[in-house]
This record gives structure tokens, C-alpha cells and sequence, in this order.
């Protein structure tokens, strides 16, 4: 799955794309997020404040509980601040 | 009649009388026209500049689905929002969005309802990079010379106005 | 710092690039523009030009008055009233109201009560006269080829908005 | 005084302005309004619609009930339709 990072979670994160595998016991954007966390310091360090992360799959807003499903592209960052 | 909104994101600057022109010329249907133009203000004298980092495809997407909801709210004749990326320094433009309709509280209400969803919705962020407090010209790389724009919850209590 | 508006009652159109330009150039602290025009429209194709008649003097005293109250409610950094007055055709200008704040949200609604204000307050009479029925291009002195417009309670219930 | 009469109501007068002596026992907007319409027909019928009329005092919005004190000039008009 691609994974895209934007503002301070690509900062934090150190890259602004990569493909990872997905684990077939990630089903939802949550289930994602803890399995990042879990692959090195890191990806712990750039997800601590998860609250504050937004998540947007195939670029459509989604929350947590969201099924990955067959998408394609996953991107993580802060609330927005444009306008 | 279907309206389709212009939705662009440019890293140049726009033009805000040939974009309101393009939704009223040779027409007779258009009594109002609300036109909001977003800056990079600096009160205080200390930012060098914006940066605007931005979600290539998603911001274009979600800033036309912003519209298509405006769009399907009120009685519009057109709608325009134009985005810029890229640096911006104090006293240039952001953000244009201009609502036509035949009544003005229609395109009153569409311009402010789709500047309250871009602000919260669409993937854009602002750093600000700021002078140096040395010689308060130079701009620095170090520590503390730059930060990301914190959202404000403001922007989320006005995007819940329309819900 | 005391906001003095710029208020003007004419003849001839105006440039509202120009004049949001003026309210904008060689400041930092300007965030946000909402510029309002309102245009004389003609969906049936039945208006050959609208007659706008007005009180020469409170027309500008009146719209002043509601600039200067517009000032005091809202923290805005500069704002600008201008209502013509004669014969308009369709598709042409008959006001701009633009108002400028560090916030889009004051900038909003200070454009909006201004129109809101002007609709029900200033002292300007719209009559329509009509194209000719025989043959759509000609305008008539006849009877039934012109008529006052009426006033809208529509526009009450908006300006009520605001007390 | 100096009276003048904008849109319908100036034509149905007939005149744009005009000076009046204006009689002792007229103290309000409402007074004058009678006074005019007690002059001639026209008066009467283009004061017909009184709840109709707007008026204003040296050119500030005022009331029927408006003492009308040493103001110089009195303008009647219809609803305002600008903007």
C-alpha cells in the first residue's frame, strides 16, 4: 500500500512516500497505525500524538474505524490549516 | 441547469477581476457577486514568508467537493475557488472564492460556507517561516526560525455553523 | 487607529479591483477581503434598463452612517460603500461593498449587514423599464412599460438579522 | 420649509420640491402629513398610503411622531429599494 505524509508527520516520519506490505491483520486505519508504531522509534515517535492525525484514504477523509479494503493510497497529517 | 464550480491550485497568483468577469460576462441572470480574497498577513513585522505544502489530487478533489456541496445548498449561477501553494510572502494573495447567484443572501452564505469547509477540510498547511532577529532582513535555517501553523478550533466552530 | 470608510454615490461604473486594491497595497495586516457587488440582472429578457433615482446628499450621509456603524461592530481595517445612481442596464453594476479585516469572519459579516442596511436605509429607488412587448428591442413611454420596484420584505427580515 | 418627494410619491405630487409655511398647530411628521393632505386632492391622494410613506428630518430617518422642531428641510418617499 502506499502511504503518503504531509507538514509535520512527513517531518517526523522522514519520508514523504513509501510502499509498505500490509499485514493481513490490518483491516482498518487504526489497525494501520498501531502495526506502524510497532515497526521501529521512528514511526512510535511520529504517531504518539495520533489524536492530532488526520487520515485521508484514495484522498477522501476518513476516520479510524475505516476499512482499508482495496485502496490504493493511504496519507497521514495534521488538522489543516490552508485558507 | 447544472453549475460547475472552477477549482484550481496554482502555485502563481490570480486574477480576481478577470475571474469574477468570467461568471458574469454576457449573462443577465447574475444580481450578486461575493468574492473573498484570503492574505498572508504579518502584523507583527516578523514573517519572511508562507509556505504552503499542499496534497496534490486530494486538494483539487476535495476543494470540488466543497464546491459540489455549495453548489447543491444554494441557487448559485457559478462558483470559482482558486488555491495557491508554494511560498507566499506578507501582503500577497491565498485564496480566492467568488459565488454568483441571482440573490444575494444565496451567494453571501455559499462564499462563507466554502471558506469555513476549506479551512478545515482541504489538505493544505502553512508553515511560517520567520525574519531573523538579528539584522530582521536575512531568513534562517536554524531552530525557531520556522513552524507549522497550528489549526485553530475557531475553524472548526465555524464550519459547524452549517451543520 | 480609527477606519475612515470611503463612501460614494455615482453616475459613472467602478473598478473594483481598484478599489480592493486601495485597501489592500503596502499593508501586512489585512487578511481577508469580502468584496460584494450587486448587478443589475434580467432573467426574462423583459428589462430594457433599471432607473435608479436618488436623495443627492443623504444618499451619502445615510450610507456614512451605516459604514460608520459597520466600523464600530467589527474590527475591520478599511471599507468601501459605492452606489450609482441612473440609468443601469442588465449585466451592469450597481454597488460594491468591500470590507477588509485582519478575519474572514468579521470581513463577512460586515459586508453582509452593509448590504443588508443599504437595502432597507439608503435613500435609492429602483423603476424598471420595460423593452417594448411588439418588438423586444424598442422602449416604450407608454403605459405598463414602466413601474417602481417594490420593496421587498424579504429585505426586512434580513436587516432584522442584526438587532 | 423646504419639502421634497422622491420616486412615486414625487409623482404623485407632481413637484421634486417645494417651500411651505407650515402653521403653528403643526408640531410632528404626522401633523404636516395632515396638514398637506387637507390643501388639495393631490396631496390627499399621494398621501393616500400614508403607512406606505418614509420620511426623513434633514436627511436622518425619523417617525411619524417626530417633533419636527427647526429642521430646514422634510423628504417623503416610498420603501427604499437600492443595493
Amino acid at each position: 500500500m502506499n502511504i503518503r505524509y504531509f507538514a509535520w508527520v512527513r517531518e517526523r516520519v522522514g519520508v514523504e512516500e513509501e510502499t509498505i506490505e500490509v499485514p493481513a491483520s490490518v483491516a482498518t486505519v487504526a489497525d494501520l497505525i498501531a502495526h506502524l508504531k510497532t515497526l521501529d522509534e521512528t514511526y512510535a515517535a511520529a504517531f504518539d500524538e495520533e489524536d492530532a492525525i488526520r487520515v485521508a484514504l484514495d484522498q477522501v477523509h476518513v476516520e479510524a474505524d475505516t476499512i482499508l479494503g482495496d485502496a490504493r493510497e493511504i496519507a497521514f497529517f495534521p488538522p489543516m490549516t490552508g485558507g | 441547469m447544472t453549475v460547475t464550480p472552477l477549482v484550481r491550485v496554482q502555485l502563481e497568483d490570480f486574477d480576481a477581476q478577470a475571474e469574477a468577469g468570467h461568471l458574469t460576462e454576457g449573462r443577465r441572470d447574475v444580481g450578486a457577486l461575493v468574492t473573498f480574497t484570503g492574505l498572508c498577513r504579518d502584523e507583527a513585522g516578523t514573517l519572511s514568508a508562507l509556505e504552503l505544502e499542499h496534497y496534490p489530487g486530494m486538494a483539487e478533489a476535495e476543494l470540488g467537493r466543497i464546491a459540489g456541496e455549495a453548489i447543491s445548498r444554494w441557487p448559485l449561477t457559478g462558483l470559482t475557488v482558486i488555491h495557491r501553494h508554494g511560498r507566499i510572502r506578507p501582503g500577497e494573495n491565498i485564496v480566492l472564492v467568488i459565488a454568483a447567484s441571482s440573490h444575494r443572501r444565496a451567494a453571501f452564505e455559499a462564499a462563507d460556507f466554502l471558506m469555513d469547509f476549506l479551512k478545515t477540510r482541504a489538505p493544505f498547511w502553512k508553515k511560517e517561516h520567520l525574519v531573523q532577529a538579528e539584522d530582521g532582513t536575512g531568513e534562517g535555517d536554524g531552530n525557531r526560525t520556522s513552524a507549522w501553523v497550528e489549526a485553530s478550533t475557531r475553524d472548526d466552530v465555524d464550519a459547524d455553523r452549517w451543520t
